[in-house]
């Protein structure tokens, strides 16, 4: 059999629970909606204006950097997995992988990408 | 037909049917939604294949860090929450014509390859995918070029990247 | 065998053996069975989480000097319970222009990245749950539908604060899980193994963080970021966010949300403990039975998730731009310097007396470690005659 | 390290160099020019050691320094990438390190490091001055970083091109080489020339190498393999030999060679494809000495002497190749004697030189082509830093005087400036020297002597002839240009101010005058008289010789050579020095010209039958017509000409015969389509894809149906 | 089992539906998420040539992941191109960039 039909398993065990439980509340809660309940929360006071923000580009920075390192990560672990039996090339290809990668993350940090302006 | 090819049937469904949903859906969000549904789909079909390797990074990669970025960039070039308009454009035709003659294209191809019948041979026992495909990659007999090159490729995308969207100038 | 050295495999075969004279299809049966081991794993789990609902508020009590829950039941062990039922008998609100599949569909998300962890948790020798050789990376693959769940919260409340909450938390954990990645690789390398018992299993001389309290620390800070707590959990800074990602959620759909923190940190001890603490093991003692070796594990965890309490409840808050600061130009090198430098010294100790392995690797965590916090230092210091300097150019003008 | 590894790492430091350059340096530009300068020594380090590795070697032509690693698998085989040093591969690194290294040094000084910013001066055109205390004097390049950025670039390109072992590693380099001299020509983009000099440049070489390409994939398909050692085994070059291409007659081993060829005549600039190296001059000195000495010319020849064994399987292509190159050597030539601008006089010497070496290649002077490669690469390189000294002195002068209609260029503007620019002076005259095979003490004399040499020996009399008169007319425009620019008094005000450069740009310059000398030394024939004997044999005969499997015999020494050679040099020298020494402007020129007909009887001889015949032939005949008319014009003017072709039929054909059926002829019908077809580039993605995908249904299912037929 | 031939219509079923949203969709991020589903109908079908293969000549894995490495690029930098764009022409209708027409 297939490992992963337990892993599926285990999703589907873990979808049930909290549906469960939140079916649970859906059923023995009241329901009485009205449309001050209705209305977004900003504390307290009436909401103003769209939900919608100004976003910063420094969100699509950060997830771009991660989404290189996260690729970085892949390439990676095999590499760590077979460590132990590869020689002392195998770290120096290692070394020169994730330096050139961090020359990317030096770059954008001097552009200023990095900090939260 | 047994369990696996059940299975395999449903999951492939469910995968295309969220693909047809991430091209055809209003709001973009809910397209990237429905994006991360069908990676999700072709990562179990990777466990099907007994790559789970595969499947996890497809989950890692595509799931925890694609499908976020599109989301942000989505939230940065869009003014408005909810999607008004046509988003599909006047030629949507002509490329709905070609999408079905791709496959039209490749399903008779596949019908005439010969290579179709081929069973797959039992993963010998012991044999460890990701040890292997770390020795392939470091080996200079196999991948170690491929390997650093795709260290530069990251580098070339994330310079240009930073560079692209976020010039001061 | 019996049933006190493999309890698991003795109740599955009796149960396996009932279904099968039910008349069910061997297949069939054991999926079954299978399910229901798990079913009853993830109970346990729920279980264990209202627990920790008590343990958190009896530890924040002490750590800010109060009783904590007393009244209901001996040391108020039954609160968490009432807790449960408020939760449930309290109305479920959705707020207008929310999207309303999405926002049900991310408290379960959420949910179930934490409960999905488990999958590949080693309790004890012979409970391996599901033995996957990728045990590492899908600890990673877990919290990317955890970050999802986050996100989907946040877009789909339709409210300000859950946006820009839910999206911080997000950069916080993307940011924070790159150094989490790299510290990842250094068990990996010590084991040649990203399975998760044959990591425990390599820890039979010396504990990993023995040969690496560095990346066991780097590996306790990411977790904490990963999990949003203090000092890290600036996406739900009262003052500012109101809950962040959760503001619109009540009733059952918010409990989720909490019980799911509660369970990701206990599970964030557990990992640390497998990864660095010899999961199941102490001396010997998990081999006399796999009961005693369930209580070691659950200690352990225990003993982990206390440390990131201990955490939460004794540091401030840090500024958004100060963290992220932290993680890429700190951490996230720091990290990785530590990799590799565990690679290297992995590659020229290979063939070494363990002694004489354990001994420098530990003395290359402390160089590293220390090289770290002189830059730091250098740079920092810098920094604030900068900053003085403009003081006291300000002050002269005065 | 072993040898084999450090030769992997020579190309990588000018990488390092760039990527640092352009992605942190660009505002310092301090750390930018230590930074490409130590990367260029790195190189330099590691091609010196594996150069003095190589020396210690026994039987380095069959013990090469070779190493492999697999790169793309091409179904069962792999597509490998690799290094090899063999003697000539040596013997290039050599020259390529020093003079790579000296023109990275020289940079520093020739963009006025250390000088106060401009002005007016802004990124693209050229530094105007900086005022300082009321005076101007020079100002500092404003993309300086840049520049050491392209050049470390360029450097990469030129290294992996020596080191690779195979072609197609040689052309990733060649091509870098030709991205980064399109780049450096155009440097100062804002000005016109420049911008189309360097578009030029590019184009021009684009057609050699897509001949190139296809020589490459077409030597792919018949052996399968791309490397040098694997294609240069009896086996497979027999077999090349064997097989017919089905074009001109010639054998499949002939075709890729002639191919090959074409790829060297952009890259070298032979006729007809040398029109884009004049207007090269449009680039920083040192980028003109980088091209035209040091690396990319170098590269074309250097190719085609790698690919030696193959061209030489096919006698027809030897010939086109001796014949391109004797013709390319005499008529650049002719060129220069008529030039004015001193960097001009440079760009045809070098391209009449490289045609001495392709010439003596398609003679089968195998090891005389690589030898005058290398000492030609260095006095070459001496000359153009040299003469980028001389317009940075005049500068100088301009600055001073403030008179900026004098273009600091023009040899008639200078003069006399041997005792302003000592430095300057002694080693250009040592380059020139070795350009025009000044006797014994040169380079350049045994290098073009031993052409010579090969080509008596070998009888290939008609070519030795062309030879020997175009060393004559290198050796009179070569002492033209010195007598006008360093000899006689100062012609203007600003030759009068001009001043000694700094020691960055002088030092490179003793270097390599240092080289310009002694390299000549390495390759002393045997039998020469008096000296042959005192070194007893011809070293680099020996060394470079046995990177053939068949090392070539050295021609029997011969008296008539000697003598040619002799009598060219030296003749042409006296003859240089003789007629310009008292010229003191272009107009005087004339005039003085015609005065020195009366006073000398002698000098209206030398007139009538050298001066103004060769003047006449390079101006109006080869310069104005060939070069201008021809050539450019059938590479310029290749779409008017269709337009005037269709005009022309349709006059004399279409309007009386069949206006009525076809209208207003080819032209039209061209423009008719035009319009029509111009609605579908809509700029919009989408449709192009749209458009590509039909496309390739219609190609695909054409070729499914004539498949399946046959 | 299943047959080879599921996993290959599948992956070009997959294919041509992301072909259609790169074809057909206005919004330029939808077009980039046309693309993902092209590359991984690509990765299923490396995959599936490695099972069905030679299952100790990883070739098939290996692409798989510099597929993976090279649709990240692509997304970094396409999205990246698409934030450039609006933040200078204020679109992201991929039929309103028509600065490249005749």
């Amino acid at each position: 059999m297939n490992e992963w039909l337990y892993v599926l398993l285990f999703m589907v065990v873990g979808a049930i629970i909290p549906i469960g439980a939140i079916a649970a509340g859906f059923i023995f809660g009241p329901k009485k909606p009205n449309p001050v309940k209705r209305e977004t929360y900003e504390c307290g006071i009436e909401p103003v204006g769209e939900a919608w923000v100004q976003f910063k580009a420094q969100y699509y920075i950060f997830a771009l950097v991660f989404l290189v390192f996260d690729v970085e990560a892949v390439f990676l672990f095999p590499w760590a997995v077979k460590l132990g039996a590869l020689g002392i090339y195998a770290v120096v290809e290692g070394i020169i992988f994730v330096s050139i990668l961090v020359v990317g993350l030096i770059y954008a940090w001097r552009k200023g990408m990095l900090e939260w302006v | 037909m047994t369990t696996e090819q059940i299975i395999f049937l449903i999951v492939a469904g469910a995968t295309l049917a969220s693909g047809l949903l991430v091209v055809t859906s209003r709001n973009l969000i809910h397209a990237a939604l429905w994006l991360v549904a069908t990676l999700f789909g072709v990562a179990i079909v990777y466990t099907l294949l007994n790559a789970g390797f595969m499947a996890v990074v497809q989950v890692v990669v595509y799931i925890g860090a694609i499908a976020i970025l599109f989301i942000f960039a989505v939230m940065l070039t869009r003014k408005d929450m909810r999607d008004s308009g046509a988003q599909l454009n006047s030629n949507w035709w002509a490329g709905a014509l070609m999408a079905v003659l791709t496959f039209g294209g490749l399903f008779a191809m596949l019908r005439t390859w010969g290579g179709m019948s081929k069973t797959a041979a039992e993963i010998p026992a012991g044999f460890d995918q990701i040890a292997e495909l770390g020795a392939q990659l470091t080996s200079p007999e196999a991948y170690v070029l491929p390997f650093e090159v795709a260290s530069v490729l990251l580098l070339a995308a994330m310079v240009g990247a930073v560079y692209l969207a976020f010039n001061k100038k | 065998m019996n049933f006190w050295n493999d309890p698991l495999k003795v109740a599955a075969e009796w149960l396996e053996g009932v279904f099968v004279g039910w008349g069910m299809n061997e297949i069939a049966s054991h999926v079954l069975v299978v399910f229901l081991g798990v079913f009853l794993l993830v109970l346990i789990l729920m279980v264990i989480d209202i627990f920790l609902v008590w343990i958190e508020r009896k530890v924040v009590a002490r750590f800010q000097d109060r009783i904590g829950p007393n009244r209901l039941g001996p040391f108020g062990l039954v609160q968490p319970f009432a807790d449960i039922i408020k939760l449930i008998i309290k109305e479920d609100t959705t707020p207008d222009g929310a999207d309303k599949v999405v926002y049900n569909l991310a408290p379960v998300l959420s949910m179930m990245s934490v409960l999905m962890v488990w999958a590949v948790v080693p309790i004890a020798p012979v409970m391996l749950s599901v033995d996957l050789n990728v045990g590492a990376l899908f600890l990673i693959a877990t919290g990317a539908i955890g970050t999802l769940s986050i996100i989907m919260a946040g877009w789909s409340s339709n409210n300000k604060f859950a946006l820009i909450g839910g999206f911080r938390q997000v950069a916080i954990m993307v940011a924070f899980e790159v150094p989490m990645l790299a510290t990842l690789m250094i068990p990996t390398i010590f084991s040649g193994s990203m399975n998760m018992n044959a990591i425990i299993t390599a820890q039979d001389g010396l504990w990993f963080f023995v040969l690496s309290p560095l990346g066991a620390l780097i590996f306790l800070i990411a977790a904490i970021a990963e999990l949003g707590r203090a000092p890290f959990d600036l996406a739900e800074g009262e003052s500012e966010l109101v809950a962040g990602y959760s503001t619109e959620y009540s009733g059952m759909k918010f409990g989720m949300f909490y019980a799911g923190e509660l369970l990701h940190a206990l599970t964030f001890g557990g990992i640390w403990s497998i990864l660095f603490f010899g999961g199941y093991r102490f001396f010997g003692l998990e081999q006399v039975s796999p009961f005693l070796a369930i209580l070691i594990f659950l200690a352990k965890a225990l003993l982990g998730y206390w440390v990131i309490m201990w955490v939460k409840y004794t540091m401030l808050r840090i500024r958004i731009d100060q963290m992220l600061v932290f993680n890429w130009v700190f951490l996230t090198p720091l990290a990785f310097a530590l990799m590799l430098v565990t690679a290297l010294m992995n590659a020229l100790l290979k063939d070494a007396s363990p002694w004489l392995y354990g001994l420098g690797m530990f003395l290359s965590n402390v160089v590293v470690g220390w090289i770290a916090i002189e830059i730091a230092r250098s740079v920092s210091r810098k920094e604030r005659e900068k900053v003085e300097g403009v003081h006291q150019v300000a002050e002269a003008h005065h | 390290m072993t040898t084999e590894n450090l030769i992997w790492l020579i190309p990588l430091p000018p990488l390092i160099s760039f990527a640092l350059i352009v992605l942190f340096t660009n505002k310092n530009k301090a750390l930018s020019h230590t930074v490409a300068i130590s990367a260029a020594f790195l190189s330099w380090l590691g091609a010196m050691i594996v150069f003095v590795r190589a020396l210690g070697v026994e039987h380095f032509g069959e013990h090469p320094f070779a190493s492999s690693i697999n790169w793309l698998p091409t179904g069962d085989t792999w597509l490998k990438v690799g290094v090899l040093i063999d003697p000539l591969g040596a013997a290039v690194l050599f020259f390529v390190a020093w003079t790579i290294l000296m023109i990275f040094l020289y940079s520093v000084g020739y963009h006025n490091f250390g000088q106060p910013a401009g002005d007016h001066d802004h990124a693209g055109l050229p530094p105007h001055g900086a005022t300082v205390h009321g005076h101007t004097v020079l100002s500092v390049e404003p993309m300086y970083s840049r520049f050491f950025a392209f050049i470390s670039l360029f450097a990469f390109g030129m290294f992996t091109l020596v080191v690779s072992d195979s072609l197609l590693t040689l052309f990733v380099g060649w091509e870098i080489m030709g991205l980064c001299s399109y780049l450096l020509i155009g440097f100062w983009y804002a000005k016109p020339s420049a911008r189309a000099a360097g578009i030029k440049a590019f184009m021009t070489t684009r057609i050699g190498d897509v001949f190139m390409l296809l020589g490459i994939a077409f030597l792919y398909s018949v052996t399968g393999t791309l490397s040098f050692r694997e294609i240069f085994t009896e086996e497979i070059l027999h077999t090349l030999a064997s097989v017919p291409s089905g074009v001109f007659g010639l054998s499949a081993a002939g075709l890729i060679g002639l191919l090959l060829f074409i790829g060297t005549v952009g890259k070298s600039a032979q006729f007809p494809l040398h029109v884009w190296l004049p207007d090269a001059m449009e680039g920083p000195t040192p980028v003109s000495a980088m091209i035209h000495a040091a690396t990319m010319v170098s590269a074309g020849v250097y190719a085609v002497i790698r690919m030696f064994p193959l061209l030489s399987m096919d006698e027809k292509t030897m010939t086109v190749v001796a014949f391109i190159g004797a013709f390319t050597a005499i008529f650049a030539a002719t060129i220069a004697v008529a030039q004015n601008d001193i960097k001009r006089v440079l760009a045809y010497s070098t391209i009449s030189q490289l045609g001495f070496m392709i010439a003596a290649l398609g003679i089968g002077a195998y090891v005389a082509a690589a030898f005058h490669l290398i000492t030609h690469a260095f006095f070459k390189a001496l000359l153009f830093l040299g003469s980028g000294s001389v317009i940075h002195g005049m500068e100088h002068g301009v600055f001073h005087t403030g008179n900026h209609k004098v273009d600091p260029q023009d040899m008639f503007n200078m003069g006399g400036l041997k005792d302003k620019m000592p430095i300057t002076f002694w080693t250009f005259l040592i380059g020139g020297f070795a350009l025009s095979g000044f006797p014994l003490v040169t380079a350049g004399f045994w290098s073009k002597d031993e052409i010579l040499a090969d080509a008596w020996g070998h009888h290939h009399y008609i070519v030795f002839a062309t030879l020997a008169i175009a060393a004559f007319f290198t050796a009179f425009y070569t002492m033209r240009q010195i007598t006008l620019t360093f000899l006689g008094s100062p012609r203007t005000e600003e030759a009068k101010h001009a001043h000694e450069t700094p020691w960055t740009m002088t030092t490179p310059l003793v270097v390599l005058a240092f080289f310009a000398v002694t390299y000549g030394w390495v390759g002393i024939p045997e039998h020469f008289p008096v000296l042959g004997p005192l070194v007893n044999n011809n070293w680099f005969h020996d060394f470079v010789g046995h990177t053939l499997e068949h090392v070539p015999e050295a021609p029997e020494f011969s008296w008539i050579p000697l003598l040619t050679s002799l009598v060219v040099a030296l003749g042409g020298l006296g003859l240089g020095w003789f007629v310009y020494k008292d010229v003191k402007s272009v107009e005087q020129d004339k005039f003085q010209i015609s005065f020195l007909k009366n006073k000398y009887y002698f000098d209206e001889l030398y007139e009538v039958v050298f001066i103004n015949p060769a003047y006449w032939v390079a101006e109006n005949v080869i310069y104005k017509f060939m070069d201008q008319g021809v050539i450019d014009g059938v590479l310029h003017i290749f779409g008017p000409v269709t337009d005037k072709i269709g005009s022309a039929i349709r006059n004399y054909f279409d309007v009386p015969v069949v206006n009525q059926f076809i209208g207003d002829g080819s032209a039209e019908v061209a423009w008719w389509f035009g319009k029509n077809l111009r609605p579908i580039q809509t700029g919009r993605i989408q449709q192009y894809f749209i458009l590509s995908l039909v496309v390739i249904f219609v190609v695909g299912g054409l070729l499914y149906y004539i498949l399946t037929l046959a | 089992m299943i047959p080879l031939s599921w996993y290959l219509t599948f992956a070009a079923a997959l294919f041509s539906i992301g072909l259609f949203g790169a074809l057909s969709r206005r919004n330029m991020v939808a077009i980039l998420l046309g693309v993902e589903l092209m590359l991984n109908a690509v990765n299923v079908n490396l995959v599936a040539f490695w099972r069905y293969g030679d299952v100790a000549q990883m070739a098939g894995q290996v692409f798989a992941i510099i597929v993976f490495a090279v649709a990240a690029a692509e997304v970094a930098v396409g999205l990246a191109l698409v934030i450039s764009v609006y933040r200078r022409h204020n679109t992201v209708i991929a039929e309103e960039l028509d600065l490249m027409k005749w």
